[in-house]
């Protein structure tokens, strides 16, 4: 089994559903750690991914081409810290997709390309409250899922759960990086939403792959 | 949420456009890529100055794109950085051939999307060099977070490098002076309210009536503690004792004081929060040769103030002194 | 309460100390009596101007004390007009043998301090002469009020008669030029929060937070009525309306555009405002020359504006231009 | 009977005393239909007014010398409205009171002067919701009295309950004078506060002629 661009575009615009659908939610997160916008950078962004895959004459040929699209479109209409970070994240992850299908090694590759990204932009290593603490769990658990042969629907769903137990475990953290630093102690007891959003963009993913693999055998 | 405004996602395009309508004389305006710039556009053979950040910090930055500041500004949404294709084509409209300055308030978000414009500028062989301002003594250890944030410092940066670069330094001297310029300013802010981000329409933090947060950004977001409100002349204290440490000022030096409104503070209390830091520099020996006063650096309508102090020696002053002539800083 | 203050009754006394420090270079400080005039003293010769009110507005007057604008500045306590004991002595220190002009807000107190202060400054054989300044379009009808309000308008004639004097002209022509200011300057204003005096210590009014009050003044009382918040282009058309009807502007005609901040409304909202009030403006074949947008005429803290145009002349507009050095105005 | 100087600084003291005490409840109606600092001005005044009464090295030999430092002192303390209205009524009352003692007659002609003085400045006449919509029913009650052979004592407590009538019967009224009239209908509704202050001042007199008169009996 393998996920192909059918996935990449559904999985595109369910992030996008959610993330519009969960502004307010990130916004909130982000008023009580940092300046109160993840949610409002993350629907104007994916608003606009979905306006240009709308406006696309033809399907891309591979998923690397659906991923570019997302990097660009993210680093132009975003801004704030999660702008560049998600932007390269896609940037990186494309250039190892450039296939119309990927197995379940291929999307970990991709999985792993992505959080290069954002420790290549954002420094951040796990335990400093950022979307990596969300990023890295979900790519050890998709390493380890693929190891135990798992197909890609069964990998990026092991994945987005390692990111959402990534998530809960940011709670306690003490920020040492990006605006939530600021608030020293003060920023323990709360949610990030950076990785807040990771798992959504994670969980996405794994559910875009079940409805292809449900839809190819119905 | 009250506000003056029309639909919230529109705030930063309308205030621009409205903006280049008032000050048509000092600047001109584009939209999409949003980005202001001097009226007369780019000044052959001079450093540009190109500053930017979120909105929501009015008059910064585009109050002070003119003659002795910037030459162009770039705004975000609200309270979040600017993208690299707006950042890229202000830097464009800024060079005149000897390359462009870029003042870049510390957040990871400015940070990064500044980053990425410059190489996007390099492509494009325009020589870019930039300084960041991390005026904001509030934040300590800068070990154990993203380091010092821009805070009112930025104004001083973009004034005096402004002059440098008005009097004709070139790249490695101008940024030299911002360099100098952040290195001997601090800054630090205390909120007596929150502020209200148009898309979120609820305050960015919970204040009850008989608190206030000392050290705050200039974001909204809560500062490093939360005390009890107190009188003008003890809060100030507390801002300007930490500035004034953390600068190791000494007898006899001569310093800029500039006490800067968030946004909501009446100018009345700015000026008695400038008479107790005054009091308190003259107390050390610290000689106040500047000021400035004002809502220059905000944060919506967010009541508060900071207070910054520059050392000066005579070249600073002499560029301080230097004439400009922007929307929000003329003489 | 929150408020960067001290003692409440020392507000006043404790701004102007503040704001003398800061502006040295431009204004000289008096207390006991409180008022404030300009650095160098009374300019020989030249008509000098006076204005005063209550505190609360920074910043007028203080703000425009300098050249080409006022020679002395009255504030009284927070809304309160000031005393004859302290205008008279201002009078004094403005007066360089060519006579004084005072310029007055139209409010009852206002009225009746410096009428008495007229007398008591004629007997030291001072010449005065008064302006009442009531650009509020807001009252409307006259016969059954104290007639209309001095609002936003009173900064446009005290800069438009400052460089009358400044340029030589005697007391009858800048009292003449002011006149004509202000019967060429119609206002309209907005809130839509209420402010806190210091020595109240609560809300000037109530107002839900779905609802303005439409036609205030600029002591934080209720306006002429009460309404559901709308968006910035809806209210910016129901203040441009009233003022440009009642002024009767013509197509071809030229003005100045003023938006007034009331002090806690962000300057991106004024320049919305700004935005529309100029849409409206063109769209009656107005042209809009001249610029101001800011806090100048302002309720303490409150949120809210003001539109203010001025009929403009070739001479007005010149007068406009001339050179104003003072803490708030200065080009 | 008359009233005699220590009358007249009782009596001062006892509407400082009353202003100051009431300054809350004065700032409030203010507030309600004009600027809210009615009270906060007469409290400044009179505070002065007590301070200058304490510094005289003698007592004043005629009831005019104490209302004319009270006149005096309004005028350069109190500002507003107010401040100048009450100085030339205490000014104008000061100029018919030259003497050590008043009779029934002498208090009249003292309480009309008043009235003169504040709608020779304030232009007023009654029913427009100002401090004239208590003076006047005053001097009215108190030249009944008088014609009715009242004593001093009694004339002013005529007054001041004539001023109180009056002030309740400012609620329903619109300003057309002052601060209150740019409210329009709005002012309805609402007890001036100059009218207010007003009923307290006479209400002073009175009490203190009733002191002066315990007195000098006991
Ligand atoms: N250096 C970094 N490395 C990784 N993630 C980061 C870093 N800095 C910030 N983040 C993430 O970005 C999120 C905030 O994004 P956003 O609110 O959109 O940007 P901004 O902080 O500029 O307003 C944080 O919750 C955090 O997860
Ligand atoms: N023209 C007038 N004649 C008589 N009384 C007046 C007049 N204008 C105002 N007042 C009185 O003054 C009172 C307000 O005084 P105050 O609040 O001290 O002054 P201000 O209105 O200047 O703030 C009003 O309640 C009213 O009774
Ligand atoms: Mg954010
Ligand atoms: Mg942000
Ligand atoms: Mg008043
Ligand atoms: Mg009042």
């Amino acid at each position: 089994m393998t996920v192909d661009v059918a996935w990449a575009i559904g999985w595109t615009r369910a992030t996008a559903e959610r993330v519009i659908a969960r502004r307010a939610e990130l916004n909130g997160l982000d008023r009580q750690i940092g300046d109160g916008d993840h949610g409002e950078n993350l629907a104007r962004g994916f608003t606009a991914v979905v306006a240009r895959l709308d406006a696309l004459e033809e399907e891309p040929a591979a998923i690397g081409d659906v991923l570019k699209l997302i990097a660009t479109t993210l680093m132009s209409t975003v801004g704030g810290a999660a702008g560049p970070l998600y932007g390269t994240a896609y940037l990186r992850a494309a250039k190892v997709t450039g296939s119309p299908t990927l197995d379940s090694r291929a999307v970990v590759a991709m999985l792993e390309a992505g959080l290069e990204g954002i420790v290549a932009r954002g420094k951040a290593t796990t335990g400093e409250k950022t979307m990596v603490d969300a990023w890295a769990p979900a790519v050890e658990a998709a390493v380890a899922a693929t190891d135990a042969g798992a197909e890609p629907a069964a990998v990026l769903a092991a994945a987005a759960t390692a990111a959402e137990a990534g998530v809960a475990a940011t709670i306690p953290l003490v920020a040492t990086k990006g605006r939530a630093s600021y608030l020293g102690e003060r920023s323990a007891g709360h949610q990030d939403p950076g990785a807040t959003s990771t798992a959504i963009v994670l969980r996405a993913a794994a559910d875009a792959a079940v409805d292809v693999v449900t839809q190819s055998r119905a | 949420m009250k506000k003056l405004i029309n639909d919230p996602q529109a705030v930063v395009k309308e205030t621009i456009e409205g903006f280049g309508w008032a000050h048509a004389d000092i600047v001109s305006v584009s939209i999409d890529p949003d980005f202001v710039s001097r009226a007369g556009g780019a000044v052959a053979g001079k450093v540009g100055l190109v500053s930017g950040g979120g909105s929501g910090h009015e008059p910064l930055h585009a109050g002070f794109v003119g003659v002795g500041m910037l030459d162009a500004a770039v705004p975000g949404a609200v309270f979040t950085s600017p993208t690299p294709d707006q950042i890229a084509p202000a830097f464009a409209a800024a060079n005149g051939g000897a390359g462009v300055l870029a003042i870049v308030k510390n957040y990871t978000g400015d940070v990064l999307n500044f980053e990425t414009a410059v190489e996007l500028a390099e492509a494009d062989d325009i020589e870019v060099a930039t300084v960041i301002v991390n005026d904001d003594v509030a934040v300590e250890d800068s070990l154990y977070t993203a380091g010092r944030r821009g805070v009112a410092g930025t104004v001083l940066v973009e004034k005096i490098a402004g002059a440098s670069a008005e009097r004709g330094d070139d790249l490695a001297a101008v940024t030299a002076i911002a360099q100098r310029v952040n290195t001997n300013a601090k800054s630090m802010g205390v909120a007596l309210t929150a502020c209200i981000v148009p898309h979120a329409g609820e305050p960015s933090f919970d204040l009850p009536e008989d608190e206030i947060e000392i050290g705050i950004g200039i974001h909204g977001e809560p500062g490093r503690r939360r005390i009890p409100l107190a009188s003008a002349d003890d809060i100030t204290e507390m801002l300007l004792t930490p500035v004034a440490d953390d600068l190791a000022l000494a007898a006899g030096e001569d310093v800029l004081l500039f006490v800067n409104g968030m946004g909501g503070t009446p100018a009345s209390e700015l000026y008695i929060v400038y008479r107790q830091a005054r009091k308190l520099l003259e107390a050390r020996g610290v000689k106040v040769t500047r000021s400035l006063v004002g809502n220059y650096v905000t944060s919506l309508e967010m009541q508060g103030a900071s207070v910054t102090v520059l050392r000066l020696d005579s070249e600073l002053t002499a560029l301080w002194d230097a004439p400009v002539h922007t929307a929000a800083l003329r003489w």
